[in-house]
């Protein structure tokens, strides 16, 4: 044959039928194929040299990876075939929120009348989009007790860090120079990174042996520096922090803020609004608790709600009724943009969608529902993963394998990765940092009895595995289309792109 | 009164049995009443999806989409042609319904097409590493900027006013919480005068490549004004451009920032995009967000995997390189097919069609008495004219003959900027993509002499 | 737990995690569970029983199967991993042309502006629709050197019913009352099954050594009373019967007319026209030539291409131009419909997309290339499979285990299993009936020359076992989903529905 | 110029070197110079995927669609409730790019998928044995009567004429070539008149329930009458009357046959639809198409696979019990998933919508003078009203109004018919589904006074 390429028609690479590896699609690719049809534009080509001079040319071609359509079906097709998804099962990944995600919502993204607008169309002629993101305001509004919000944030991170510099214009309007941000040891990687970029430093309280924030080290933490505290509740042990009128008292009698992390959101929802328990600034992740899909790792949406006294510095310009119209207006105080254009659009929109759908009492159930299911594993698995901390949990329960490690040197690792062979997604392994051997389990709402009944026998006979035959947990999984891999070798030799791989 | 849940009324009791509670309610017992809702959130009752459809079709309908309006908008968001192998490969529920491959073993799907994407941004920035993706151009420069400060040890940001005016204003945002100081660089006639600011040493020195402008600027004075301030070289470019043009890499920059819309990805009225991430070799350790490496299996097989971790928030915490967490995968999966749809010869058509068709235009607009291009610079595929009368009433008035003429400069720097010289109401900013005809060309000329009659 | 049914959320039936068996929807069934969700129309709900007299009401409810959307979602994406594809890789099903399905075609056929007619919308309302297909049928005519077409058929075989009532209807308009067909004995099965529900008697007629139909024979085989010979061409054995002017000479003096099965179109489309092989009617299948999805074994089209002397008798309504308009016409002698209403509209909107696309020169290139496949693996398998004739094939090869059943035992079937587990669909087997241990590979012209050498050494590595290890072969595959079913067992105690079986 | 080929100008040369050819022409060479195309085929070039969308575009837009009038007509194809879900499965590509299970190993998904819809098929006649689809309700009617021909090895067809006219083309039509009698009973007041024909003994009696004009008929009498004659007794259903009326197999029928586009396919300009089709126990071996049965693998492990193949064309060929191949086996699953997601009580929602809503209609239209029910007797989703003017002339006037008001009869019969006692042209056939609104209706309504004022 012509070419070294790979065969764009073999499909050993798809579990369906083997286990081999799938080519990439430059091993794929064979200069000359290709699969783009363009228009027909009768404009007449001209030559780059006349429109370019000749210095800002690229000498060289820039080869990507040409491929018919044939084979560029087939590669993405079986790599889909590689990949596990909400789709395919339970996927109780703590902390995520991995619930089912209504195809309705994909479809209405899908709207040509949606999906097809420049973002740099005139208001006048997009008036549906500024209706949509106006009416989400006014949701996301409803449901945190807050009284505006920005919707710019593309995630939640973005969403915290848009929060801190609010915590900052709020402070620096008042002419206070504060230095200090609180976070609880528990919190979520994010919350302390997003410190610092948003100029503060982080100050780190320890959680009780209720793993619930310490009220006498808050009160010591706190002082007339701290700009503000930021608490997720139910926190990321999935316990409620039953003292938060008592902490936001706290906080606020320094004349500090409270930011409320919004990832678990899905506990709460229409059961209790951040705005009531004391918080000035909440984020949303709309691809958590609203169902938009998380699309392996991304697009999501983290829109930023405050309380009236920061409505002025929030980001713009926003969409807002203008008498019967919609417009672009920018917060007296705005902090800028904090987004290339008007956030994530079409994330918003599904989110939107589904929050309709569900309505006050839909989305109640939803926390009602998501509650239970964590609650009913908890207990369940009780026996053999004990939880972290013995109480009723929220949305999420952080169940311990120290026990298993203890008794046969099994650890949270090996439980996860064995649940694979089991037809599961693992739960979210050392997370949070306060809790040994942590296992964290948020099954959402949108499974069924049985499906936790099935993960927790699953479970069960993990652990009976660990009893009998320890080392065949070490080596799991071993029904997927690859074992454990060597992420070790992965960090010591980088090979990040094709290019820096010996082929 | 829709929902997706599962569990009949008789599931939920027991359940709620082998709890030992009687209602659900009782699972919130032990939240204070006090913050508890009494009587449900203020939100309307839920609704079918029929019904919340027909909500949303007047939406739809209340907008003017590119279909409806013949798009010669850009700056940063292009009309390009995404096939239906593309949307129906990149809308695949297993990429759409998984997250972040913490996983490997039931990620390889992901994290190869990541690998893939990565490779892809590599070869067209001519650095050798690319992150597997940012939120948006204008949020991944700001990455670069504090890349650069961490580099450097220094917080001053030497920025063209080139650099499309959102980003401008998004690194002007961010920089109140770094402290980063940021100065920015007036154009005369389109380029960038590095002359006019004085400055003797900063962390970055970033322009467009092409402008915001659509200007080619000369990259070998800003490389050299990099090198005198001992700044890193940050170069935000057009992606499509890197089929014709000099990549970043030939150009000398240390990172390379861009806006990967243009790959694959609708409109979508601003987002989700993708913000497009490289670097030279020495600053993988100071890599914003996720890369994914290749490595083996305990069976010897070739397997992909997220790697140098230790950079990233969950485990550096408060010294983590950025704080990004979800990104826009799915953004970037879509881009690697679309790369992988056109081909090496296909992104080079989609640059060569749409300069061909942006100077066709120009040409044109050149007749029209009243207007003229606002430099004499060369350009690529969007270039800026001057009009008798405010852009925004001229993009209005040619809404009413089916065509979205393009933006208002004033719209996206709210008002005068170093960017322009004088008034900037009445520049207008013009796109064409590949996928631009000469007969919506030649509409696009009657409906501008129309409007400035 | 409440039921006994199974966990939706469990996917250890995927290959991705695990080979166990998918429940099926009513095992997943939990009564009270649903999914759907309706407009508000605000009509009144009226009690049945004063709409419908009792006698009418079903005593009882049919329970079908009650899911929630999360469950419906996870059954049916996981059952889709249990299925082979084009889409996964090569299918070298020989007679079925397997090639790539554009999405573009797809896409068309998902315009709500042709989706979404009602098939009783007058003419006047629909002109979008009858352009189509009247364009449709000036392709096809100009494709076969036909006069005019049917666009009803469902598929081939319906075509092949409806070109011998049209043979039928032509003999009896001339006051012939002709009772024997002739078809070759490589024929697919559908045509004698056809012939019969013509009404006709089946002739057959061997092939000769060369795998062509034996010219004597056949002459022995003409008379007065032979309505007609149906031929595929290329034949069923991949060769193309290069005396066929001949054989039409020799059929249309007995005054019988040719039938032209275009199953095997793919081999000449834009090189050969069946008119000018002599051929009086033609059928094609959309499904195969064109590319439209096979869907798991349908919809295809089995459009009706027609000489000028036969234009009259075929079926009616046809969309037509009169005018400057379209409108429905019936021909003058039509012999009435084949279809509830218009044919595969979608098939036939896809097949157009892919026609126009193509072109001349496209449709000739798609033929050149289906054939140097088919040639190029042919040759390359010739030590091992030797081809039953061998000669240059035309778009498929049929080659023969025969070698490696008398050497090792190993059949056709064990071929075909063991080259699942490399990664490939395997080809037709035992077809047609006149080749011992026959596998007919159709490669199509949309598989790469690396694919072919992939496919071509999985035959070899085949060979090797067969030669070390037959029993493997004998017990392939063994990386599916499931191993060899037993078919006998269905066969001997059918369970064809969920309340057949025991569960 | 395009196509999907994968072959560069170096792979053919290399492959012909191969052969021992210099071009492909070659490859044709053996055929007889006679028969070859000289100059190519008269077909226009070949056009890009964005030009050829273009023209459908011009097509689609010379429609009206569903979603541009509401749609009150029926006949066999309703505007029901297809929801995103369904589609999003039902287009899954291992699904869409898959063909016949020949090889069971790799196709459970198609399988297994098959074996649920015979599963709902099964239950909704009420007969045990489903195949695995038909092309159409009217083909499936044809195979029922060769069925019957076979079972009882008589020829002469008892046809209620209160069954779809087009079906009755149809069995007209493959008549031809059985050589079957076919007998067609008039209906009375849009009832089978059972006593208007005499016939001796017959292979099947066909009655339609609710047949075309949307009547529930006499069921009993049929099956007494089938019996009588020592036919089997073949029930024409309407598959969403399922949910609420008696089953085929409560009549009494022997074999029942359907149109099943009404579970989750398009109105799709009349195809590709889905035939249904199921038996009483004794022919099975009878059944025509295929058919998927549960067995076990070498591991004894549960599977499904085509089974009872010694029925089919490719194995018992002139002697097949039919010649059906290729079936609609994307629309059956399509059913199977549509079903699943309408549930127990969501098929009874359909049923009992559309039934109140076409009362409501029909009551609502008994006020519009000159406007009057074409027969008494019961209906329950359909039904058909007598005009004061032409059917067709109502149709194009009421589509001025936004509404597809029914089809006209004549336009089904093409005249005169046994179905309707004398003038056909001013009757209007009216059908509602779930989907339609109050609203909806009234402006039906008010279109039609207009219409017929
Ligand atoms: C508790 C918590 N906070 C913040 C975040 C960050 O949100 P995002 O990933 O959308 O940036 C996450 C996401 O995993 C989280 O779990
Ligand atoms: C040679 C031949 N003739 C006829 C047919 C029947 O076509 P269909 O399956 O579309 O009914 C086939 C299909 O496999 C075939 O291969």
């Amino acid at each position: 044959m012509m070419t070294s390429a790979q065969p764009g028609g073999r499909a050993a690479s798809i579990p369906l039928m083997g286990h081999e590896v799938e080519p990439t699609m430059f091993e794929l690719s064979v200069r000359g194929r290709s699969a783009a049809q363009f228009r027909t534009t009768g404009i007449e080509p001209r030559p780059l040299s006349s429109m370019v001079p000749a210095q800002h040319l690229n000498p060289e071609t820039i080869v990507t990876a040409d491929l018919a359509e044939r084979d560029l079906v087939g590669h993405f097709t079986r790599l889909t075939h590689r990949q596990f998804s909400v789709d395919l099962g339970a996927y109780p990944l703590g902390s995520c929120t991995m619930k089912y995600n209504p195809k309705f919502a994909d479809a209405i993204a899908g709207d040509p009348g949606l999906a097809g607008v420049h973002p740099g169309t005139p208001a006048a002629l997009a008036q549906g989009w500024l209706e949509l993101l106006v009416t989400l305001e006014e949701r996301l509004c409803a449901l945190t007790g807050m009284a505006a919000a920005t919707l710019q944030p593309a995630a939640g991170a973005a969403g915290e860090l848009t929060g801190l510099l609010l915590m900052r214009a709020y402070h620096d309007a008042r002419g206070e120079d504060r230095q200090r941000v609180i976070i609880p040891d528990s919190a979520h990687g994010t919350n302390p990174a997003s410190v610092t970029l948003g100029g503060y430093d982080v100050t780190t309280v320890a959680s009780n042996d209720r793993g619930l924030v310490d009220l006498d080290a808050l009160r010591a933490a706190l002082g007339p520096d701290v700009a503000g505290i930021m608490l997720t509740n139910p926190n990321t042990v999935g316990l409620f922090e039953e003292q938060i009128t008592d902490i936001a008292t706290a906080v606020h009698d320094v004349g500090g803020l409270l930011y409320y992390d919004g990832a678990n959101l899905n506990a709460i929802v229409g059961v209790v609004r951040p705005g009531d328990m004391g918080f000035d600034i909440v984020h949303m992740n709309l691809h958590k608790t609203f169902a938009t899909p998380h699309g392996g790792g991304g697009p999501g949406a983290g829109p930023v709600a405050v309380s009236a006294r920061l409505a002025d510095f929030l980001p713009g310009p926003k969409a807002a009724r203008v008498g019967d119209r919609f417009d672009w207006v920018t917060p007296a105080s705005s902090i800028g943009r904090v987004h290339g254009w008007h956030g994530n659009a079409l994330v918003l929109a599904r989110a939107l969608a589904y929050i309709e759908v569900h309505g006050a009492d839909g989305l109640e159930r939803v926390a009602q529902h998501a509650v239970l299911n964590a609650n009913w594993l908890r207990r369940r698995l009780a026996a053999i993963l004990p939880a972290a901390y013995d109480r009723p949990c929220m949305h999420e329960c952080v169940l311990s394998a120290t026990k298993l490690k203890a008794a046969y040197g099994v650890r949270a690792l090996d439980v996860a990765k064995a649940l694979m062979d089991e037809g599961f997604h693992a739960p979210t392994v050392y997370f949070p940092l306060i809790v040994d051997e942590a296992l964290m389990f948020e099954p959402t709402e949108t499974e069924s009895p049985q499906t936790l009944e099935a993960l927790a026998s699953a479970v069960e006979s993990i652990a009976e595995r660990a009893a009998t035959d320890p080392q065949s947990l070490h080596a799991a999984p071993q029904h997927t289309p690859v074992s454990r891999v060597d992420e070790a070798r992965a960090a010591r030799q980088l090979v990040a792109t094709e290019d820096a791989a010996s082929r | 009164m829709a929902d997706y849940l599962a569990h009949t009324p008789d599931e939920v009791s027991s359940m709620l049995a082998f709890l030992g509670l009687a209602s659900l309610d009782e699972l919130f017992a032990h939240i204070p009443a006090a913050v508890r809702l009494a009587s449900g959130s203020a939100l309307p009752a839920g609704r079918s999806e029929p019904d919340v459809a027909a909500t949303f079709a007047r939406y739809s309908l209340a907008n003017r989409a590119a279909g409806s309006l013949v798009c010669f908008a850009g700056g940063g968001a292009y009309d390009h042609e995404v096939p239906a192998v593309v949307r129906s490969l990149a809308s695949r529920s297993e990429f759409v319904t998984a997250y972040t491959p913490y996983q490997p073993e039931v990620a390889q799907g992901v994290l190869q097409a990541l690998f893939e994407y990565q490779t892809m941004v590599s070869r067209l920035s001519g650095l050798p590493i690319a992150n597997a993706s940012l939120y948006d151009g204008a949020t991944a420069l700001v990455e670069g900027l504090n890349l650069a400060a961490a580099a450097t040890g220094r917080s001053t940001m030497v920025i063209s006013s080139g650099v499309h005016p959102h980003w401008r204003a998004v690194v002007r945002t961010f920089a109140r919480g770094t402290g980063h100081r940021v100065v920015e660089v007036p154009l005369v006639d389109g380029l960038t005068d590095w002359s006019a600011i004085d400055v003797d040493e900063a962390a970055a020195v970033v322009v467009s490549y092409p402008n915001y402008l659509g200007v080619l600027e000369a990259m070998d004075v800003a490389a050299e004004r990099a090198k005198d301030l001992g700044a890193l070289f940050v170069m935000g470019g057009d992606p499509v451009a890197a089929g014709v043009l000099r990549t970043a890499g030939q150009w000398g920059a240390d990172v390379f920032v861009g806006e990967g819309q243009a790959f694959g990805t609708a409109l979508s009225f601003g987002g989700p995009y993708l913000g497009l991430f490289a670097v030279a070799r020495e600053h993988v350790r100071r890599l914003p967000g996720r890369i994914v490496g290749e490595t083996l299996d305990t069976n010897g097989r070739r397997a992909f995997v997220t790697t140098l971790r230790a950079r990233e928030q969950d485990i550096r915490r408060e010294k983590a390189t950025s704080n990004v967490c979800t990104n826009q995968t799915l953004m970037a999966i879509t881009a690697a097919i679309q790369l992988g749809w056109l081909g090496t010869d296909g992104l080079r058509h989609v640059g060569m069609a749409s300069a061909s068709g942006a100077h066709a235009l120009a040409d044109a607009l050149a007749d029209v008495s009243g207007v003229q291009l606002l430099c004499a610079a060369p350009f690529l595929r969007e270039f800026a004219v001057r009009l008798p009368r405010r852009a925004d009433e001229v993009i209005a008035a040619m809404a009413e003959d089916g065509v979205l003429a393009g933006l208002a400069v004033s719209s996206l720097t709210g008002g005068d900027d170093p960017s322009v010289a004088g008034d900037t109401s009445r520049v207008l900013l013009v796109a064409v993509t590949e996928r631009r005809t000469a007969e919506e060309l030649h509409r696009y000329v009657e409906a501008m002499r129309k409007a400035v009659r």
